[in-house]
């Protein structure tokens, strides 16, 4: 209420926001979906000769100044000796091509929407070390973190949100055992049972499998944080006359719990959630590391950013950020969307 | 008294039974900590033999946790294989750095996050707010690993700070003026890494219980009454705003002897980071289980303050 | 290699000759865990040892040939059965106490303690006898082994002189394995080595001071060495470029080349010393497998023990891409598991050459064929493929694995890639033996064949590839097993090239392990530093530390 | 229309024009709520607003000093304290306003006080506020204002959480906190609401000195005439956020000239009904109370625990189709008494025995299964009803719970016998107004069919003729489905028409039970006289205007 007159004016620039985040999330994971079509490249193609090459320039005006309608492009030679330098061959121009069959390969896509004519290669958002076009990357890495980010935040937050809102609302035994447990589970060598658990396992995971089991792993692991951040928001909800009240009605402990309770943590809940998409995402590199991520040339955001994790990488090749910047963007857009729902959650619009 | 009492033998509990997780897990984990010797082609398969029957590794399992619990009774908390030492005195000092750097931290991000968070819930959608949240979303999105990397090529190419490390080489030489500008020009850097990756989630907490609170009828029944808005925020809804925010607390509290190893790592601070990883990598278990029982010592006692912290802000949940 | 070193930026003027006095800090990547020189294995423990500690026999890391030490002068008599050593007069340990032959008798007493179990103990085990060594007189001391060793000399450089004096009570005790921990007091401790232990800091540095005992005339010519412990390779570097560093040791190549930059300006000379001792390769799991459940490997292992294989994979992956992407092209490609940096190296054999049409050629010859995608499959039809194990977060074998895996890939082999943490690799390696080939590297130690008999036995302790043979399963296994037992016992350098000259183009004819590149030892130092001659052999920077002086600035 | 009575040179304290406030609705659209109001208020003054539950009079309040919620908007008009136009300051400005130059009685007081500050604190920081007094001096201030309020312990108020502080104290407390400036313009919504004829003598009194005394102009909102005739100069009208008519109270009171007008001013009397039973009649007990106790304990930082005997062993028999009638001071205990009956809150010692069955001692499960037969319509409406509800979803709720057919149909139609229009039904809780949410706490307790239904102050914040109509309704409901009644009120009229049997609590003890109309003429314990006593007089006091 105070917020109503303290900003003026914000209404129609919140929904423009909304419209923003929305639109966004909407384009990556379209992104993600169509990235056979999308991605000029397989993830997995590798161009030796162009590591670590930086973005190329999308030309429209030739050498004698004519203007073209159909970008083009020139190929970067790297400079003998000074290996992560290109130089540009403006022998020869290669215009862009849209809608190209692509060859075959791993990623079974039949047609791309653009491409250029080998030996010209069109890396708008420049190579990794391998030369592996990092635009086809990343759209196919979105494919695994936006999908495993969201959905072990889901669950984490889902069996925090249960947790604590049972551990405050009901109290006494219940809520010692709850929340003792949630610090045994803060306090387990989680490191360890990964390690065992990657060790019975065979040595080649299917990408489906670590998919699965990287989300599994992530969702048993955090619930301990939301719960107890919930059961903190929770707490005195069991006081409260209108909570009294349905149970009065004869609202058994679960009813009274959805519609009374749970509402009063659903900020901290979206809140947690806005937070741990992102944190997840990264998580997937210490999963790596233990064997349970995926594995190259598959490609993630996860690993992706942990190439950013190298000193020469993060100051020499500022388009290795590009995971970055959209990992950013997908924070902002969870938030938009975040705080948008706790919105009409509290205006009782939903 | 008698609740504070039950809970910290509860946390008694807890670390036994992390203990014995820990040690079972371990077991069950392929390596040990004689392992990484047999890669090295100089060391015969026999010495390697000879090691694990020094250290009681051939031993079962039960076998070696009591022999475990028997040197935590006697205040060794265990054997370091890598170190051929006590656990101990192996962890009490650097226990002590990390202590020193990660309450720096914390205390530094509690003190920016708290006032921004509280701002920002009275301005929300201003520009001034979204700039807040798009500069914690791009925190988010960078590891704490990458902001250290980036302290790092910040201190290397300004000279301004040392680019690691915890004291100058004259440290001895310095008075105590001179120390304590020492210690904290070298504090700088990593506790501003490790505090500006904590902002976003206090920040954004605050914000969105603050928002919450300033929604509350009592906050515009107070506002009927003149209270200036300022007050409105600090005294009225922020209090009432305080509960996940005295949990999150807490859980700061909990992590603040394990949140910071990779900073440690990278900024060569001499905490428990790189002792840790190192006996993680090494499958120093004792060295391993020494720091996770204290920082679960750590849990219990964040949480509990947490816990009372709860009682204290919440008058309604005090009176049941 | 000749060092190619980068002109320091106008720092080398006139040079007066050595000079006293300065500290040098250098960087450790881990803390170390011990000063005793009869258990310490770690790389940390062994530099900081080394500084404090001297042996009887010196092998110059530059010709990598012996030259005296604490043994002025020695003779070998017996055919190489004995050796006698005369110790230089008027040794003193560092506390000041005199250093006689019964101390040389007592360490080695101790290094050969089997209850003690040193790592090194093997070392002094010869003909499957311990080496005997006794006192003649105060300064001289003899060794006896039980069969000629054809480098018996190289024996003396491994083990330091202890301080009886300080370690017997200890080891009477039976508690000298635990002694000269890390937070024993620095008056507790005693070496022979240019430098003595002053002050430790938990988890930060080390201080070492000038050893006013040493018995090199006039040196340590600098006060100080200091140790930082700065566990991040990237942060070791950047530390350095800072200036709070003044050598650093084992850059990467990107590190060296972004250093190379501003050499000039910060003052500071790059060395990149050419390629090191360091040995990367890759094997295929031929271990027998017994009765462990594992069909599908025990299918795949087919392949694994055809030549034609394994030649096939070899000529298959392009080393060129592994030196130009992983090490920047400071890298050399091998063709077999003797590297460069060392004078063993079988200089007759050809360099490695990239070739996948003699990759097919090979398959096909031996059987394999392709289907319409390019897939390949063997006799049996199966879709030729494996896992490609390599150790979790490796800078230098990950990117390899998977250069590798698009290389096979085009050959038609499906690789998949699984990256596991150290330990959960070697138990794979060395327990379970649920693996099908495997990306290794092993650091480089010393310029000889002699380390290399525990991999290259066939019942060696780290024959990795078939650590259940325990004899040679083939005619070509025989035969190398023979020439490597050969070569031990021949004192004759140039019979010795000969044998293990053939040793290698063994290796490279049969590829039981393909050996894929060896990067080039990549250091820094501050330009004032004199006297400073990088190595291939450990430790590169400071093998010669008594010998450092900052020139005049 | 306004005709202003003072003489055209004085400015007036407050001066409202051709106020028009409009509310934005879910879906987006403005719908007028006030029209086109005007009034004004000269210095010692007080004016009355009537009108009936709905009509915009808490609107109206909220306006003036700028506090409408986030959807309500002043379209056109202007409002001016001393002269000055407040419609169109900024916040900041505001702020300075309110609390100085405009008291303001929020109409909730449930949700009015901060939960987590000591009240104490909350009436002293508005001294602190706006008078930069040292805190000291200001704690005085605050404990001075609680004195006023007729607490009986005012120290231990002070030190008090709002929870723990029962419905009329809490009102007294935001009375206290508005008035504790002496600002020169206050507006009380409801203010005597849920308090006892006795208090609400007491405070209506020293409203009236205040206003005589600092020249205060008051602005009174009341839906009960009794109120407006004690201290009203002046009354307004409204209905339908129009001002139907204005005079003075006299004026009004005696010769209303709409229609409307004179049926706020009359209570109808509900018929009684036939089979009005009382508990000596034989009729077989339903409820048995033996000796309830609960006490609270307050803690305070580093000081001595005290106790409060909310409740010092009660006994009390219920028959079946009982209609009983509790009264008593505020703070002495009702609340809390039906709280324990409809097993909502743990009794520390005693027996409730239900058809003979000890429900205290029951366990949990049990309990909670016996509870759908206990309801009680809570005292404080705003935190009854969970605010993220729909008017609709709120009624429907205990219906869904039992599993009752035809819910909405049945839902919409108890909303329409208490009142509430189809239109309201999709409504979010908060925007209700007082007296609605009030209506739909009834009807949702009339959706489910207990044995024991408890009211605990039903009628508070409605007007005359919606009492009657909900008198008539309950009395009906309990003819066809026979069921107990227990109604906590302060209102000893009311309490007598609806009630077969009277009990009067104070102190936490049943100190006396007779039948309305002997405990009218002789009450027996001095509590029981005071009421009466107050009633007399507030009566009186109408009487006086309308003879
Ligand atoms: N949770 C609590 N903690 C401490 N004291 C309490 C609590 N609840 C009520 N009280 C005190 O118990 C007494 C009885 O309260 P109760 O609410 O039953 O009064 P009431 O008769 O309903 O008064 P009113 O007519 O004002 O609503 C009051 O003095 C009140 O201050
Ligand atoms: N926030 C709101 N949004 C939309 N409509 C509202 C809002 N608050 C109140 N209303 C509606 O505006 C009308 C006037 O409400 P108001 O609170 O002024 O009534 P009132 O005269 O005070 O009634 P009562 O005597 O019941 O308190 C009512 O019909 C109510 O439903
Ligand atoms: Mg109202
Ligand atoms: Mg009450």
């Amino acid at each position: 209420m105070i917020r109503g007159v303290i900003t003026r004016g914000v209404i129609t620039s919140r929904r423009v926001s909304l419209a923003l985040a929305a639109g966004f999330l909407a384009l990556l994971y379209l992104g993600a979906l169509g990235a056979g079509f999308l991605a000029p490249y397989g993830f997995d193609e590798q161009d030796r000769e162009h590591t670590y090459a930086p973005p190329v320039r999308l030309r429209f005006r030739d050498g004698g100044g004519r203007l073209h309608l159909r970008p083009f492009l020139y190929i970067g030679v790297e400079k003998p000796g000074a290996p992560g330098v290109y130089e540009e061959d403006r022998a020869r121009a290669f215009p862009v091509r849209f809608l190209v069959p692509a060859p075959p390969g791993r990623t079974g896509a039949r047609v791309r929407l653009f491409g250029v004519e080998e030996p010209a290669r069109i890396f708008l958002l420049g190579t990794d070390r391998f030369g592996r076009d990092q635009l086809s990357r990343l759209l196919y890495g979105a494919r695994i973190s936006l999908f495993s980010g969201l959905l072990a935040a889901g669950l984490a937050v889902a069996l925090g949100l249960l947790a604590g809102a049972v551990a405050g609302f009901r109290g006494g035994w219940l809520d010692q055992v709850l929340m003792r447990t949630s610090e045994l589970f803060l306090a387990l060598p989680w490191l360890y049972l990964l390690l065992a658990v990657r060790a019975v396992l065979p040595l080649d995971l299917a990408p489906s499998g670590s998919f699965l089991l990287l989300v599994a792993v992530l969702g048993a692991v955090g619930w301990a944080r939301p719960a107890r951040l919930v059961r903190g928001a929770v707490l005195s909800a069991r006081g409260r006359d209108y909570v009294l009240a349905a149970q009065g009605f004869g609202g058994s402990d679960g009813y009274v719990l959805r519609r009374h309770v749970l509402p009063q943590a659903v900020g901290v809940a979206l809140t947690q959630l806005a937070l741990l998409v992102p944190q997840y995402v990264l998580a997937e590199v210490a999963m790596s590391f233990l064997g349970l991520g995926v594995a190259e040339p598959v490609p993630s955001w996860g690993t992706m950013l942990a190439e950013l994790e190298r000193y020469d990488v993060l100051i020499s090749y500022q388009w290795m950020l590009w995971p970055a910047v959209l990992l950013t963007g997908v924070v902002l857009s969870y938030h938009t969307l975040a705080e948008h729902i706790r919105e009409r959650l509290q205006a009782g619009e939903v | 008294m008698r609740y504070v009492a039950s809970r910290l033998g509860y946390g008694l509990l807890l670390l036994l039974g992390v203990s014995i997780l820990s040690f079972l897990l371990a077991d069950l984990s392929p390596g040990d900590a004689t392992a990484e010797m047999r890669l090295n082609p100089r060391i015969s398969p026999g010495a390697v033999a000879a090691l694990r029957v020094r250290y009681g590794l051939d031993r079962p399992l039960p076998v070696r946790y009591v022999r475990w619990l028997r040197s935590v009774a006697s205040g060794e908390l265990g054997w370091s294989v890598a170190f051929d030492a006590p656990v101990g005195p192996l962890l009490w000092r650097r226990a002590g750095n990390t202590l020193v750097l990660a309450v720096t931290a914390m205390i530094l991000a509690w003190i920016v996050a708290v006032p921004a968070g509280v701002w920002a819930a009275a301005r929300q959608g201003s520009w001034g707010d979204r700039l807040g949240l798009a500069a914690s979303a791009v925190l988010l999105a960078v590891s704490e690993l990458v902001l250290a990397l980036l302290g790092l090529a910040l201190a290397a190419s300004t000279g301004l700070l040392p680019a690691g490390g915890m004291a100058s080489l004259d440290y001895d030489a310095l008075g105590g003026w001179g120390r304590a500008r020492d210690l904290a020009a070298h504090l700088a850097l990593p506790a501003v890494v490790l505090a500006l990756s904590a902002f976003p989630v206090v920040h954004r907490h605050v914000r969105a219980a603050v928002a919450e609170a300033l929604e509350s009828p009592f906050v515009q029944a107070a506002r009927g009454n003149g209270i200036p808005r300022r007050r409105l925020l600090w005294r009225h809804a922020l209090p009432a705003a305080a509960k996940p925010l005295v949990s999150l607390l807490g859980l700061s509290i909990a992590g603040l002897l394990s949140g910071s190893v990779l900073v440690e790592v990278i900024l060569s601070w001499p905490g428990l980071g790189p002792l840790l990883l190192q006996a993680i990598l090494a499958r120093d278990l004792h060295v391993v289980v020494g720091a996770i029982l204290l920082s679960s010592v750590f849990l219990v006692l964040g949480n509990l303050v947490a816990d009372l912290l709860l009682y204290w802000v919440d008058p309604r949940v005090r009176g049941t | 290699g000749s060092p190619a070193t980068q002109p320091a930026g106008g720092a080398a003027k006139a040079d007066d000759g050595p000079r006293r006095g300065g500290r040098v800090v250098a960087a450790l990547g881990s803390e170390p865990r011990t000063f005793n020189p009869v258990t310490a294995a770690d790389g940390a423990s062994l530099s900081v040892i080394q500084a404090m500690t001297a042996n009887l026999v010196h092998i110059d890391r530059q010709d990598q040939e012996a030259k005296p030490a604490l043994a002025e002068r020695w003779t070998v008599d017996d055919g190489g059965r004995r050796y006698t050593l005369v110790l230089r007069p008027a040794l003193r340990f560092s506390d000041g106490h005199p250093a006689t032959a019964d101390d040389v008798v007592f360490s080695f007493q101790v290094y050969l303690d089997e209850k003690i179990d040193s790592p090194q103990r093997d070392l002094l085990i010869v003909g499957g006898q311990p080496i005997q060594v006794r006192r003649i007189d105060d300064r001289t001391v003899e060794f006896r082994l039980a069969e000629p060793y054809g480098v018996a000399e190289r024996l003396f450089d491994g083990f330091a002189i202890l301080p009886r004096h300080l370690l017997e009570a200890a080891y009477k005790a039976g508690t000298l394995a635990d002694a000269w921990g890390t937070d024993t007091p620095p008056a507790k401790m005693a070496g022979l080595g240019p430098f003595r232990l002053r002050e430790r800091r938990a988890g930060e540095r080390l201080v070492l001071e000038r050893n006013p005992f040493y018995w090199k005339k006039d040196k340590p010519y600098l006060d100080e060495l200091v140790f930082l412990t700065v566990p991040n390779a990237d942060a070791q570097a950047v530390r350095f470029q800072a200036g709070e560093l003044d050598v650093v040791d084992r850059l990467s190549a990107e590190s060296f080349d972004r250093l190379s930059r501003g050499g000039a300006r910060r003052g500071y000379q790059l060395t990149d010393a050419g390629p090191g001792l360091d040995l990367n390769f890759l094997f295929f799991n031929q271990n027998d497998l017994g009765n462990r459940r594992l069909p599908e490997l025990r299918r795949r292992q087919g392949w694994f023990r055809q030549t034609a294989f394994r030649q096939a994979v070899s000529a298959a992956i392009d080393r060129g891409s592994l030196v130009h992407v992983v090490y920047r092209g400071r890298a050399t490609p091998l063709n077999s598991h003797e590297t460069p940096g060392s004078h063993w190296l079988n200089k007759t054999l050809p360099p490695p050459r990239y070739a996948p049409d003699e990759a097919r050629r090979l398959l096909r010859q031996a059987g394999f064929s392709w289907d319409a995608a390019g897939a390949l499959h063997d006799p049996a039809g199966e879709r030729v493929g494996f896992t490609l194990l390599v150790v979790a977060g490796n800078t230098e074998r990950g990117p390899m694995a998977t250069l590798i895996q698009e290389d096979l890939r085009k050959i038609g082999m499906d690789v998949r890639i699984a990256a596991l943490e150290l330990q959960a690799v070697l138990d794979r390696l060395f327990t379970s033996y649920d693996y099908d080939a495997c990306v290794l590297g092993l650091d480089g130690g010393d310029a000889d064949p002699n380390p290399s008999m525990s991999i290259l036995l066939s019942d060696g302790s780290h024959h990795f590839w078939g650590l259940t043979h325990g004899g040679p399963p083939a005619p070509w296994e025989a035969e190398i097993d023979r020439l490597m037992k050969t070569q031990i016992a021949e004192r004759d350098p140039a019979q010795r090239r000969r044998l293990y000259d053939r040793v290698q183009e063994i290796v490279m004819e049969q590829r039981p392990l393909i050996a894929l590149v060896t990067p080039n030892v990549l250091v820094g130092a501050k330009a004032g530093l004199g006297n400073l001659r990088p190595a291939v052999l450990d430790d590169h920077l400071l093998w010669n530390v008594e010998e450092l002086y900052w020139r005049q600035r | 229309m306004p005709e202003n009575r003072q003489p055209a040179e004085a400015v007036n304290p407050l001066e409202v024009r051709d106020l028009s406030v409009c509310y934005r609705g879910v879906h987006g659209e403005w719908a007028p709520v006030v029209e086109e109001i005007g009034f004004a208020i000269g210095p010692g003054e007080a004016l009355g607003l009537l009108g009936e539950s709905g009509c915009g009079k808490t609107t109206t309040a909220l306006a003036i000093p700028g506090l409408l919620p986030a959807n309500g908007r002043v379209v056109r008009g202007s409002v001016r304290l001393d002269g000055r136009e407040l419609v169109g300051l900024s916040e900041r400005q505001l702020e300075g306003v309110r609390g100085a130059g405009i008291g303001l009685v929020a109409q909730e007081p449930a949700l009015a006080l901060n939960p987590v500050i000591r009240v104490g604190e909350q009436v002293a920081e508005v001294v602190r506020v706006h008078r930069r007094l040292p805190w000291r001096r200001c704690r005085e201030e605050a404990a001075r204002a609680l004195a006023e309020m007729g607490f009986a312990d005012p120290g231990r108020i002070f030190a008090s959480y709002p929870h723990q502080l029962s419905g009329g104290e809490r009102q007294r407390v935001t009375i206290a906190r508005a008035l504790v400036c002496q600002p020169p313009v206050v507006i009380a919504d409801e203010p005597t609401a849920s308090l006892d004829t006795a208090v609400s003598v007491e405070i209506l009194a020293l409203l009236r000195d205040l206003v005589e005394r600092h020249r205060l102009a008051l602005l009174l909102i009341s839906h009960d005439p009794r109120v407006l005739a004690a201290i009203a100069g002046r009354v307004v009208v409204m209905r339908a956020g129009r001002i139907v008519e204005q005079g003075p109270r006299e004026e009004v009171f005696r010769q209303p000239r709409h229609p409307y007008t004179e049926s706020l001013l009359r209570r109808l009397t509900p018929p009684t009904p036939t089979d009005g039973a009382d508990p000596g009649s034989g009729e077989p007990l339903l409820l048995d109370v033996r000796g309830l106790r609960k006490t609270y304990t307050l803690r305070r930082p580093f000081g001595a625990k005290r106790a409060v005997d909310a409740l010092a062993g009660v006994d009390l028999a219920v028959g079946a189709s009982a209609r009983l009638a509790l009264v008593g001071r505020s703070g002495s205990g009702k609340s809390t008494l039906v709280r324990c009956l409809a097993l909502l809150e743990e009794p520390d010692g005693g027996e409730i025995r239900l058809g003979g069955q000890d429900l205290v001692a029951l366990p949990r499960r049990q309990r909670a299964a016996v509870r759908p037969g206990l309801q009680l319509v809570f005292q404080d409406p705003a935190a009854a009803l969970n605010p993220r509800f729909s008017a609709l979803d709120a009624v429907e709720e205990p219906m869904r719970l039992q599993k009752m057919e035809d819910r909405r149909q049945r839902a919409l139609e108890l909303m329409e016998q208490v009142g509430l229009p189809p239109a309201l039904a999709s409504r979010p809780v908060p925007r209700l107004s007082g007296g609605q949410k009030r209506r739909l706490l009834l009807a949702r307790a009339l959706a489910t069919r207990p044995r024991v239904l408890f009211l605990d102050e039903p009628f508070t914040g409605l007007d005359l003729p919606l009492q009657t109509q909900i008198a008539a309704l309950l009395l009906d409901l309990q003819a066809s489905y026979r069921f107990a009644l227990v109604l906590v009120s302060h209102d000893l009229d009311l309490a007598g028409s609806l009630a077969g049997e009277v009990a009067v609590l104070d102190g936490g003890r049943i100190v006396e039970r007779a039948a309305p109309a002997d405990l009218l003429r002789r009450p027996r314990h001095p509590a029981s006289r005071e009421l009466v006593d107050a009633a007399r007089t507030l009566q009186g006091k109408m009487d006086g205007v309308v003879e």
